[in-house]
């Protein structure tokens, strides 16, 4: 990121989602930790565990490579009134386990007649800006769009996990947090400023919808997943300096199902919006956005989409930035459609 | 880790030749009575979707369920109305949620495929089951109450590789599993030659994972044997496969069986309630016609209630 | 289906499937077929493989109970230049193969920066209104909407499998046909009236999407998936003559990438569009269509979407039936809005 | 099917002290360099992504590359370099891919793990190339003549189910398969014994599959060893799983190495780097220097190229 006048906080996203992983082992006996490679001083691909072998060793478990069996191994725990959670070392793995997840885990919520809880939440990173070619850098949040009892969340700099994962671990269905790998290393921001000119807010008591913005009345809103929100704050800036846009930016911690509610007060001044996100083309988060605005408001114009572009993710780093959604993609279509500063009327 | 003694020695028929108490042929003609039940139902018309009997196979069940606590986990299959009575003896939840009337195990949502109840579950998609008892089995043991996760799968199911990513952690985390094979010789149309290389056997032991062969359809003499074996399990956490060698004597599902009439008419010859109806005419013909009476009242009492709702989703 | 004035065509879908299968396998040896129990006689759970295993017993393979590695075999075989078909029992199934669909056959195709052929074609039978319970009825078409060089099909009763199979196989990267399975004993249709009231032509050279119709000036276009065909064609006879509403059917054999020229000449009378599956709520193929038509009319209302409940697919049959899309379900919806016959203005 | 000749002996160093020939040293040498310059140019910040370096592995690719024919397919993994180098030999096309220049194997689109040439093909996800190797060796045993599909795979790749379904599957269709097991005790952080239950012997034995065990680093002898096992396999077409003991130097990837410092030396100290120096010090010191001068003019080279483009996507 390279915004200026970053909110002063020494907090590191993977610190904070570390941080969360604690409280929740430390608060709650019932809840396990299984992955690939979890084991400290290692702590995950990531570092996500990292500390947690080593104060729960009983509870955490490292697992062969066998994505489809430990993620069934956490159904079991979940069957037995335990609360599990589940790294997937790379998003894109977790293909491997998808009967184990949709057959499995949400069905049984509801498919034998009465409800049972379900307690379980899957952590996938996902996403590329990494180089590691095509099966290390997919989004792979799409394909799971559209299950019952199956909700979807999606990690963001705003949202403060240590407050949110507990709330998703005791939901009585399963649930998966897509984790846009990027992030980790970035700062945790937070409500209140977050550089010089951007200001974020929850729309919700539950802290899980972000708003941010610098104006009351902006021309367009940008509904953006978690881990598309650097290259939304970044294009927003740039809107706002270099072409008088004003842009406002919704980060939702809940991908699926998306909760239009807490849009309403938003789409009063009517804006054009946007959903931005980092997967490819077609099928995406962002058409199942569009479709729950539609039927809520169908007399709006519908949603536009901005994603990358329809192509698996390459290696090396130039030709994987022409594939993936960046700040000036988003810039060069918002400024586009808006025609500078003056909104058209086809906007309604 | 103890060494299971002699687990390959085989039961057979000729271990044990005392009539079967009243109570185990009781179980054993309920279940079958049920399963040829179902197929006349359905053939009526009077059920839809599928089903797939146990009729053959009912004496599997029936030997393990006595030797399983309430508080362990039964995993059942698509081929489960057997595991279910055994374990509940209720045929009347069964068949209405078969039926879709009300009182069904699972209010007719689930279906024959689908069951749950406190901590028996099925469900119908082969061998995943598996990676669940793992778990559900280290929990157990985090317990230390000596619970079992008990998993019963088919031959064909062996096909699925999340049978051997589940048996390889069980191995590796003292996961009280006992495995159920019930050993058929076919899957749905394909015959175990056609589907599996090696044997069930290597398979368990080469992810380090006891093994019992269990042949003969006595279900008492089988349940002595497999009793000291499971208390093994129960105290040492080792996982273990129990093959029982059986025969599937009607169709994979309704009426869908590919084999010539003389290889079912051989396995018919060697059924267990054959040989029960040779070896013990009397008990068996009392017994047997008081479980065709029982399952047609139970038929006319389920079929008299209404539609089952779905209120808890 | 309760039609009246069906046309006379002995062929049933599955025969015609069965046929469409033969020819293949016959044309060319490096066809293969593969699948769980397709050997004669059985020749599979819906017998659409019968007699193939007879005929050309080298190139049909029953395979073990392995969904992930039968379909990578099938990828094997297609690098080594063959062309091989595979069959999923329950398309529930499919989840578990979701890897070497995803990751290997579609991937292969560019992610070596070359173009590769990759010709692999995966059948499978989804859906419910079989009373098969919530593992074996799932319609999962949309987990697989969005991924490069996978094209998705699926079979209804108007389009000829014998003419457009052997297109999709001889394409050079995978494909899925769905089928749903209520239609394999229906009556294949085709070109022509198709009852008393309705007739079918077809909008491309290639026969890929089907127009259902009996008038020139329809209120309302249904884009329908193949298998939800016979419940809008049931609708909308109902809407003819119960309410006065013309509606005219459309019926993409593809699904995806949506092609959504064909309906440039239909969207000049500007009806109300709707698209109808029987998929459940949530990231649905609708939504995707819906995408794909705002981006190309942006101001166009949007698109509707019929689809069923959101939830398991049930066991018992009057539970089943509440869940899944129902012909008066569409005739409730599009008559409701709708007004009757006159079109309000806010359909455009 | 002939039944192979003393399976499972051993090839140790003892059994061969010939000097390697130079051609040999020369592409050892010249993996190792390239993967050492490789592990160079991420710490300076030229190259990005990921790496998997095979230093310690190098003499398997080079013991088994010669061995097979340009209709093989190969099936390779993330710690891919020494395949392809021992296949192709193409120092130029490999590091151009992975630095994302011109003339890269896959136009940099593939990068490290996603490597694509004639029959020769890897990509990222553990066990996927199994099922798939199956496959192509159908087709191969159909055109008879004599193809092999050889996938390489780790120990840790053993936990995918993927992995048993196409053992199976080889066994029962008798499907020209050569599983290539480098197996170095370790996956990324996780050592063998808590990845693993059992055996590979067991577990391709109980799969119905040859099996045949390879120690030593001597890569002629090794080669020796193994030629008339896959002569027997382009025969019989029955499958084969090679285990190679093997050892891991470097980190997983970069810079990953939860290893003690004393376990990484340790096994240096038996590295086959280090045994042929001090067996064969001259040729060793002149092969090395000229392969270390290859890799820095090659490095140079490949640098001033212009980066790749993706023209036929
Ligand atoms: C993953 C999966 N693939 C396919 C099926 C369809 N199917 C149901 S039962 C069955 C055969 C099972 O054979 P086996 O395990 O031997 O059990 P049996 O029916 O003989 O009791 C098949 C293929 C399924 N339910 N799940
Ligand atoms: C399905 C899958 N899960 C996880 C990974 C991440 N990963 C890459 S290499 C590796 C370890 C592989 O160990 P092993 O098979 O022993 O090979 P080695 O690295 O030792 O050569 C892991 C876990 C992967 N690539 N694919
Ligand atoms: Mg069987
Ligand atoms: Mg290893």
């Amino acid at each position: 990121m390279t915004n200026t006048g970053e909110r002063s906080t020494s907090e590191r996203i993977i610190e904070n989602l570390n941080r969360a992983l604690h409280a929740l082992l430390d608060g709650d006996d019932r809840v396990f930790f299984l992955g690939e490679d979890v084991l400290d001083p290692y702590g995950g691909a990531f570092k996500a565990a990292r500390g947690l072998s080593t104060k729960y060793p009983d509870r955490v478990l490292t697992t062969p490579i066998s994505e489809l069996g430990f993620v069934g191994v956490a159904n079991g725990l979940s069957l037995a009134g335990q609360r599990p959670i589940v790294e997937i070392m790379f998003g894109d793995f977790i293909f491997l386990a998808f009967d184990q997840i949709i057959n499995f885990a949400a069905k049984s919520v509801s498919m034998y007649g009465r409800r049972v809880p379900h307690h379980l939440l899957i952590r996938c990173p996902v996403g590329g800006h990494r180089g590691y070619g095509a099966t290390h850098s997919q989004s792979v949040q799409k394909h799971f769009l559209g299950v019952p009892d199956l909700d979807l969340f999606e990690l963001s700099p705003l949202h403060d996990n240590t407050a949110l994962l507990p709330r998703i671990l005791a939901r009585d269905h399963p649930g998966i947090l897509f984790e846009s790998k990027v992030l980790y290393a970035q700062p945790q921001l937070g409500e209140g400023a977050i550089d010089d000119l951007f200001t974020c807010e929850f729309l919700d008591e539950e802290r899980m919808t972000a708003h941010v913005f610098v104006d009351r009345d902006p021309q367009a809103i940008l509904i953006a997943s978690g881990g598309s929100f650097p290259a939304c704050w970044q294009a927003a800036r740039q809107l706002l300096l270099e072409h008088e846009i004003e842009v406002q930016i919704v980060v939702p911690f809940q991908l699926y199902p998306f909760e239009v509610q807490s849009l309403a007060p938003l789409l009063s001044t009517a804006p054009a919006l946007y959903v931005v996100e980092e997967g490819t083309a077609g099928g995406t988060w962002g058409a199942e956005v569009a479709a729950v605005v539609a039927e809520a408001w169908p007399h709006r114009a519908p949603v536009r989409l901005i994603h990358s572009a329809d192509s698996i993710i390459p290696s090396a780093r130039h030709l994987e930035r022409d594939v993936l959604v960046q700040p000036e993609n988003i810039v060069k279509r918002v400024s586009t459609d808006l025609h500078a500063i003056h909104p058209r009327s086809h906007h309604q | 880790m103890i060494p299971p003694a002699n687990l390959s020695h085989p039961v057979s028929s000729a271990n044990a030749s005392a009539c079967p108490s009243r109570e185990t042929l009781e179980l054993l003609l309920l279940i079958r009575h049920f399963e040829e039940t179902l197929l006349r139902l359905f053939q009526s018309g009077k059920i839809h979707g599928t089903t797939h009997t146990c009729l053959g196979q009912e004496y599997i069940p029936v030997a393990v369920m006595p030797l399983l606590r309430d508080d362990d986990f039964v995993f059942s299959n698509h081929r489960g109305h057997g595991h279910y009575l055994a374990r509940f003896r209720d045929p009347e939840g069964l068949l209405a949620e078969i039926m879709g009337r009300e009182g069904g195990t699972c209010d007719g949502v689930g279906g024959s495929q689908h069951l749950r109840r406190d901590r028996y579950i099925s469900t119908g998609v082969q061998g995943e089951s598996l990676p669940v008892a793992v778990g559900a089995a280290l929990q157990l043991r985090r317990k230390k109450r000596g619970g079992l996760a008990v998993p019963f799968i088919g031959d064909g199911t062996w096909g699925q590789g999340a049978v051997y990513e589940a048996l390889n952690m069980a191995a590796l985390w003292n996961a009280p599993v006992v495995v159920i094979v019930e050993n058929n010789g076919i899957a749905q149309t394909t015959v175990r030659s056609a589907n599996m290389a090696g044997n069930i056997e290597g398979r368990a032991r080469a992810f380090g994972v006891e093994y019992l062969r269990c042949t003969g359809h006595e279900a008492e003499a089988l349940q002595a044997r497999l009793a000291p074996e499971l208390d093994r399990v129960r105290q040492s956490g080792a996982p273990l496969v129990v093959e029982f060698e059986t025969r599937r004597l009607a169709a994979h599902s309704k009426g869908d069986d590919t084999r010539t009439p003389e290889e079912v008419a051989a396995l018919r010859a060697i059924d267990w309630g054959a040989d029960y109806q040779a070896r013990w005419p009397e008990i068996f013909a009392e017994v047997d016609a008081r479980m065709r009476d029982r399952m047609a009242a139970i038929v006319e009492e389920v079929e008299s209630r209404a539609l089952s709702s779905w209120s808890n989703r």
